[in-house]
């Protein structure tokens, strides 16, 4: 194939990775930013999304697109349920602290991973997609889902920047994050908002999940992935800014693909590994952030 | 009216309020003196719920309120403006306003009102509060505590690291909220300042309060400025 | 000649000129006063002599020695010691183990007595097992200048060395500044202390210098009686 | 059978011999365990209803390995030295395996094992070590390499995972291509935890004429369904593809339309051809698997039909080298490997179900039949099952000759 | 003087252990006391001065690697063993000297990125390292001088010398001007750098120790259990000293090696009980962090054993 084809799929290819990483790696950043949490378990309400996923797709009859569409609103509702009852039944007991949370949320890793292996199972399992549309190019066929991936992932997004500096849910989630003894001393309830973040960084991932099932398989090990790059691009964007989330997600997404297209595929991981480092290390605030 | 009866409070097993009483009456300024590390943030703070409670009761209008949630107090009218000022740095001025809004359910008329008092907020509302000067910052600290239409404000150390101009520029609010018929506590280092503002006077020596004056009865050689404060 | 010599001095974040040219002098021996309004530029202006911020442009000589691009941590070596505005200590250390780090930066022998000599000047000695995180705000700020106190430095930087202390603490703070050898350059806007302490006044406005003198002639100026005292008589 | 055994047997054997079994549980491999513990609890089942072994009862211990090679040298540990196992069998990965295996050594407990990677009989690992359950890859490619070249196509591209397993076939199947006068046009290495592969497609040459890919892992139905969209209705190559791919995946799975027509290696069928033995027919009843190879009691539920049958042959293994050297106990762990050494022809049976294998006790593996199965109409149809000597090669691996 | 007695007793009962131990508990014990060098290193970063790396699987591979290659290139053990002492540490200074311009969350991704490398350079160049299957040391490879690696009690031994030296020379450093420094720079580093200390050489110091350390006890664990293979390499081994030192108590000297005591029994004896071990070892985590939230003995340390080091 011709290099321009070549690299406009990667592009493509890119962008689907982007938008399903930002969306994980947001639901990361607001629980970094607004509670100080590492939530190792984070990829594990990646996982769980998929998983709850594929159990509606098995018990929803009908056409596919049902399915998909129950699975959309019920998975990240559950999975929001479950890190809510998460934060307020450990995190909140551990004071958020830093390391304890550390070592609380890789216990919950733990346990999520082998309720799905025990309850779900050890294989891969598809999910079909809502609609099967494929697109021929000129050069190549692509995937009409992967479209609706990427739409669907800027609209949540766009709600959540909404949310985020339009509403008062919003505004208290930011003063919440900025100092949370004086939070509490304006009526604001922190133990609530801290649930209510975790419960929404939770179901962000799992609405990337949901989404991104029609094409990758469900599979209990399949957390770990999301975790990392999701935490890599949140640093990389700069800490706290959804805005910069975003640019590293699409920065990420799109290098990835690009470089592999000149390198020797795994060489090209190596090369893109080190310039993550690399950057931080000339920005260490990331591309986005304002320095300290 | 706020009370405090026998307060034992403290952090751990370590009690730095011991049996601590004290009263702010409404349109009344109660100034709190005392040493360092005597406990005037601390006794601040209890009456916040953000340092447990061991034993006393401290109640708002007859209400005991050291046993609610800590985000329940300033919903019952308690506004506090806390030792080093603590804004929402990287919120703007109007967001950290809203937030004071919030807490009680007020809207834009009480949001006027205040930037009546502060009208050099009004010209920087949509600035974040960090690159405010110091003394700006200080006003909407103050600006902030009073969007909640609080019945009690707790003020600590208010003109600390201020310009001479800008304390004098805070001691007029402090009067200005006194005429309001609110209950003012302010933590206050300056005997001048003190005499010149306050109603009462309390003094506090390790986590109690040793008396408690009415200001007319102090003059500038008060043997209580030397004994509680060392002037 | 002076100890402390700088030229030129600049120092702007983005589009703010917190320091816009500045050329500032001191004495061996003197107590310098550094007044201004808030955000004048002060704490910017003793960053750049301590080198906790990078010098945009101008110098710095420190007893004949250019410093301009010696770190911070050389510059204590020379004999530059600084005590943070916003109280920075080590919160989860004891408090003799916050002293005892800067006596163990001058290379003494014993620490314990260096440590606790630097407690007693400030009125610390009985707190020394004491976490400092649970100090009360003012003796953070005493412990604060302890630990300037024990690098032994000959120019001591002093940032609001008063800020949130009581009436007695500053008495003693006052004679313990009396009683010290070394250069001191203080920031304050407790007009008392500084009228009391400062030999001369440097005051400070939008990053320039506006007046410099004794303590009569700035509580003359008219020009620093608009800007910053605020037409009253501040001094109470 | 049990009824008939001699009494004096029976009083004998109150003591029964005790096997570990080194169980990929969780991790990665954990797809692969739980059907290996299902065929190894199945064959228990028919060894001890037979009378066990030398008719002492036959116990099974299974320990997680995680799939970790740490934990499994700690897993052999762990049977041995506190369960007190006689012998320890089970692992499929390599890195378990030639992690776990220098401690086996150690210990000098017997480590059978039913992987396929190209370890043990490269000679890289010890006297103890033993694979009498399954052929390894480069024996498979080899054998499967003219058939491949001759009905497909003889201008290959490789796709296959960047690490050892996918190196295997790298460097096997390329050069097996290439003695039978084949070219392999491009290799595409995935690199590992890939998810998404269309951008690496573009890299396939135009005159590829035969696609081979071998990806595992949970990500590969994804790589499938992407070729698929990728190349849509229009003109492809034929495509071969290792059921590694799709081991405990339903055939049927959406998205796998794509593969229909395209041509599989397997171990052993996993849908029941017409022409199947009575012994698979066993095996397969014993294990519980029905004739689409899932679990009969879930249709849902695909078994690692291609591998699997390995555990089950390694367990009769077993019986026949602690029978042929009158097993008493640990203290007869050389013995045994050297009467399982002693064994060369292995014809099929109830204890082979897969078919007959040869074991080459120089290289401590078996050598067998492979099968080449075409997607037709949503069935794996059996198209060509390779002989034992093609997949033979020269090597000069000699464990015989170690010390143990 | 309490402290140091302390901690020379559990050293005595280690070595007292051995006479005692059932075989099975006596080859757990110099794994766990060989891994525990591992978890003191990461405690030397992590604990006392505040790094948290998510890369040390790093140097820990990295002395596996440059002992396991060269012996399995016929290098003599004891030169071997050095090396990977020394790859340890070089490659800690020469990560630190980028990494360590960052700090918080950024020094996190840039140490896990420069492992992650590592561990793809592993894969990548398989044909030279092994790849992911690895490979195994020959019995004459493991042989130090006289002390043959492969042998039981000897094994226990030389993990057992290695506890003690990395143990009690964390103990001499915390007690060391520098140890003080080091905590120093955990605690606020702009404030001892305003102290007149030299915080980036500080860092970098604890950093090559640490990885020192790290490359002990990967060189030592490759040659004691005659296998090298990528996994070591892979974030998990990152992820496991962290979790050690925080489980035992980060900032303590003893925490680290009972922490990894306590995590490998945890997943050893849950295994035993339970086809769902995860869970179990999950959950006892988290009940175990929510009883101790500074690790057992920094929790300990709070409650009143105020002089442990
Ligand atoms: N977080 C804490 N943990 C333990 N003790 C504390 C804590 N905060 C304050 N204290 C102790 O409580 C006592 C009172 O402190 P507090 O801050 O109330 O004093 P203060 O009167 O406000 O003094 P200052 O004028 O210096 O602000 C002090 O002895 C202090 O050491
Ligand atoms: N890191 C920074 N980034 C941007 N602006 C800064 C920064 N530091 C200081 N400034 C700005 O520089 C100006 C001078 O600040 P500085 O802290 O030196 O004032 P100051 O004279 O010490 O005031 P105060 O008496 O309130 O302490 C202020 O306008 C301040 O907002
Ligand atoms: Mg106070
Ligand atoms: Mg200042």
């Amino acid at each position: 194939m011709e290099f321009g084809p070549f690299l406009l799929l990667a592009l493509m290819e890119g962008l689907v990775g982007a938008a399903v990483l930002a969306l994980t790696a947001s639901g990361l950043s607001l629980v970094f930013g607004v509670m100080r949490v590492v939530n190792v378990a984070h990829g594990e309400f990646f996982m769980l999304g998929a998983v709850a996923a594929w159990f509606v797709s098995q018990w929803v009859p009908g056409p596919p697109a049902v399915a998909f569409a129950v699975a959309l609103v019920v998975c990240p509702l559950i999975v929001a349920a479950l890190a809510a009852l998460a934060d307020l039944a450990i995190l909140k007991r551990l004071k958020h602290e830093p390391e304890a949370t550390i070592v609380a949320t890789i216990g919950l890793l733990y346990i999520l991973q082998q309720a799905a292996l025990t309850v779900y199972g050890p294989e891969a399992r598809p999910v079909p997609a809502p609609f099967e549309m494929r697109l021929q190019l000129p050069w190549f066929g692509w995937s009409g889902y992967k479209l609706f991936v990427i739409g669907a992932a800027a609209a949540v997004l766009l709600g959540l920047w909404l949310m985020l500096t339009r509403t008062r849910a919003g505004l208290v989630m930011r003063a919440t994050q900025i100092d949370r003894e004086t939070a509490t001393a304006f009526g604001i309830d922190v133990t609530r908002v801290h649930a209510g973040t975790f419960a929404l960084g939770a179901a962000l991932a799992a609405v990337a999940a949901v989404l991104i099932v029609p094409i990758q398989q469900a599979h209990y090990l399949m957390g770990g992935d999301p975790l990392l790059l999701s935490f890599i691009v949140v640093i990389i964007g700069g800490l706290g800014s959804l805005r910069g989330t975003l640019l590293a997600a699409l920065l990420i997404g799109l290098s990835d693909g690009v470089i592999s297209t000149f390198f020797q595929p795994t060489l090209a991981k190596i090369v893109a590994t080190l310039l993550v480092a690399l950057v931080l290390v000339f920005r260490p605030q990331g591309l986005f952030g304002a320095r300290a | 009216m706020l009370t405090l009866d026998a307060v034992d409070a403290g952090f751990g097993r370590a009690l730095v309020l011991r049996g601590l009483s004290f009263r702010a009456r409404p349109s009344e300024v109660t100034c709190v003196m005392g040493r360092n590390g005597a406990g005037k943030t601390t006794m601040l703070r209890a009456i916040m719920g953000q340092v447990p409670v061991s034993a006393g009761r401290i109640t708002l209008d007859g209400q005991r309120i050291e046993t609610l949630a800590p985000h329940l107090i300033p919903q019952l009218g308690v506004g506090y403006v806390p030792q080093g000022r603590r804004l929402f740095g990287s919120l703007t001025v109007a967001e950290n306003l809203d937030i004071g809004l919030m807490t009680r359910g007020r809207g834009r008329a009480t949001r006027d009102r205040v930037l009546d008092l502060f009208p050099r907020l009004r010209e920087r509302l949509g600035q974040t509060a960090a690159t405010l000067s110091g003394g700006e910052q200080q006003m909407l600290a103050i600006a902030r505590a009073l969007c909640l239409e609080p019945k009690v404000i707790l003020l600590d150390e208010p003109t600390e690291g201020l310009q001479p101009s800008m304390i004098a520029a805070i001691r007029d609010t402090v009067r200005t909220l006194r005429g309001m018929g609110v209950a003012v506590v302010l933590v206050e280092q300056r005997a001048e300042a003190v005499l010149d503002l306050a109603d009462r006077v309390a003094f506090v020596e390790t986590g109690r309060v040793a008396e408690m004056v009415p200001a007319a009865d102090l003059g500038p050689e008060a043997p209580q400025f030397a004994r509680y404060v060392g002037v | 000649m002076s100890l402390l010599e700088a030229r030129g001095l600049i120092c702007h974040f983005g589009g703010v000129k917190a320091i816009d040219g500045v050329d500032f002098d001191l004495e061996p021996g003197e107590v310098h006063a550094l007044i201004g309004s808030n955000g004048a530029g002060k704490s910017t202006l003793v960053g750049l002599l301590s080198g906790r911020i990078p010098v945009q442009a101008g110098s710095i000589r420190f007893d004949g020695r250019d410093i301009t691009r010696l770190p911070a941590h050389a510059r204590v070596a020379c004999g530059i010691a600084y005590a943070f505005q916003i109280t920075s200590v080590f919160p989860r250390l004891s408090v003799f183990d916050n002293v005892a780090l800067a006596v163990q930066r001058t290379g003494a022998r014993d620490l314990r007595a260096g440590t606790m000599a630097a407690l007693d000047r400030v009125g610390l000695a009985a707190l020394a097992d004491r976490l400092a995180g649970a100090l009360s705000y003012g003796h953070q700020r005493l412990l604060e200048i302890a630990m300037g106190l024990a690098l032994a430095p000959r120019l001591l930087i002093l940032d609001e060395p008063t800020q949130g202390l009581a009436a007695a603490e500053i008495d003693s703070f006052k004679a313990l500044v009396r009683s010290l050898p070394a250069t001191i350059l203080l920031i304050e806007h407790n007009m008392e202390v500084v009228m009391d302490l400062a030999g001369r006044i440097t005051v400070l406005g939008n990053g320039r210098v506006l007046a410099r003198g004794t303590p009569a002639e700035i509580r003359a100026n008219p020009v620093v009686q608009a800007a910053y005292l605020g037409g009253r008589d501040a001094d109470a | 059978a049990t009824t008939s055994l001699p009494r004096f047997v029976q009083a004998q054997s109150a003591q029964p011999i005790r096997l570990g079994f080194q169980l990929h549980r969780t991790g990665i491999g954990a797809a692969y365990g739980r059907w290996y513990e299902r065929t190894a609890l199945a064959a228990l089942k028919v060894v001890n209803e037979a009378g066990g072994i030398s008719g002492r009862p036959v116990e099974i211990l299974f320990e997680d390995d995680a799939t970790d090679p740490r934990r499994g040298a700690e897993v052999v540990e762990k049977l041995a030295t506190q369960a007190g196992v006689d012998l320890i069998f089970g692992p499929l990965f390599s890195h378990v395996v030639i992690g776990s295996a220098p401690r086996a050594a150690e210990l000098k407990i017997p480590y059978l094992v039913c992987s396929e990677g190209y370890h043990v009989a490269s000679g890289k690992l010890n006297r103890w070590v033993l694979q009498p359950g399954i052929t390894d890859v480069r024996a498979q490619v080899t054998a499967m390499a003219p058939w491949v070249t001759q009905n497909l196509g003889r201008k290959v591209t490789m796709i296959f995972p960047d690490y050892a397993f996918g190196h295997d076939h790298r460097d096997f199947f390329s050069a097996a291509v290439e003695a039978q006068g084949g070219e392999v046009v491009a290799r595409i290495a995935i690199p590992p935890t890939e998810t998404s592969f269309t951008r690496y497609f573009p890299r396939i040459p135009r005159d590829t004429e035969v696609l081979y890919h071998v990806m595992v892992g949970p990500a590969v139905l994804s790589f499938v369904k992407e070729l698929g969209e990728f190349y849509g209705t229009g003109p492809r190559p034929q495509i071969f593809g290792f059921i590694d791919s799709l081991e405990a995946v339903d055939i049927a799975s959406p998205g796998l339309q794509f593969l229909e027509g395209s041509h599989f290696w397997e171990g052993q069928c996993r849908m029941l051809q017409p022409d199947a033995s009575d012994a698979e027919r066993f095996y397969r009843a014993a294990v519980g698997v029905d004739d689409a190879g899932a679990a009969v009691e879930d249709p849902r539920n695909v078994s690692c039909y291609g591998h699997m049958f390995s555990v089950w042959e390694t367990l009769f293994a077993i019986k026949q080298g602690m029978e042929a050297c009158n097993w008493r106990g640990p203290q007869d762990r050389q013995a045994f490997v050297e009467a399982v050494e002693a064994i060369t022809d292995m014809p099929a049976g109830r204890e082979r179900p897969q078919g007959a294998k040869v074991f080459n006790a120089r290289l401590h593996q078996a050598f067998g039949h492979q099968f080449i199965t075409k997607l037709d109409g949503g069935r794996l149809v059996k198209v060509h099952e390779t002989r034992i000597e093609d997949s033979l090669y020269d090597s000069d691996v000699d464990y015989t000759a170690m010390p143990f | 003087m309490r402290m140091l007695a302390l901690h020379l007793g559990v050293l005595a009962v280690l070595a007292a252990a051995q006479f005692l131990l059932p075989a099975y508990h006596h080859t757990n014990a110099a794994r766990i006391m060989v891994l525990a060098v591992y978890a003191i290193g990461y405690n030397i970063a992590f604990g006392y001065t505040g790094l948290l790396s998510l890369g040390h699987a790093l140097f820990f591979a990295a002395g596996m690697y440059a002992t396991g290659l060269l012996v399995d290139r016929g290098g003599e053990p004891w030169l071997a063993l050095l090396a990977g002492l020394v790859a340890g540490g070089a490659v800690a200074g020469a990560v630190g000297l980028l990494a360590l311009r960052t700090a918080g969350p950024a020094f996190m991704i840039v140490t896990l990125m420069f492992a992650q490398a590592f561990h793809l350079a592993i894969l990548y160049w398989g044909g030279f390292t092994g790849g992911d299957e690895g490979f195994t040391l020959s019995g004459a490879a493991r042989r130090l001088g006289p002390l043959d690696l492969a042998d039981p009690t000897t094994r226990y031994f030389v993990a057992l010398a290695l506890v003690s030296v990395a143990m009690l020379g964390t103990l001499a450093l915390v007690r060391s001007r520098l140890g003080r420094v080091l905590v120093a720079v955990r605690e606020n580093e702009e404030r001892t750098r305003m102290l007149g200390y030299d915080t980036f050489r500080a860092k970098l110091l604890a950093l090559m120790l640490s990885g020192l350390a790290s490359g002990a006890a990967g060189s030592t664990y490759g040659l004691m259990f005659g296998y090298v293979g990528g996994s070591f390499a892979a974030i998990q081994y990152s992820i496991l000293p962290l979790i050690w030192v925080l489980m035992g108590g980060a900032g303590t000297v003893l925490g680290p090696l009972l922490g990894t005591a306590l995590m490998f029994y945890l997943i050893d004896l849950s295994s035993s009980v339970t086809t769902a071990s995860q869970a179990v070892v999950g959950a006892a985590l988290i009940g175990l962090i929510l009883f101790a939230p500074r690790g057992i003995l920094g929790t300990l340390r709070e409650r009143g054993l105020r002089g442990l080091p």
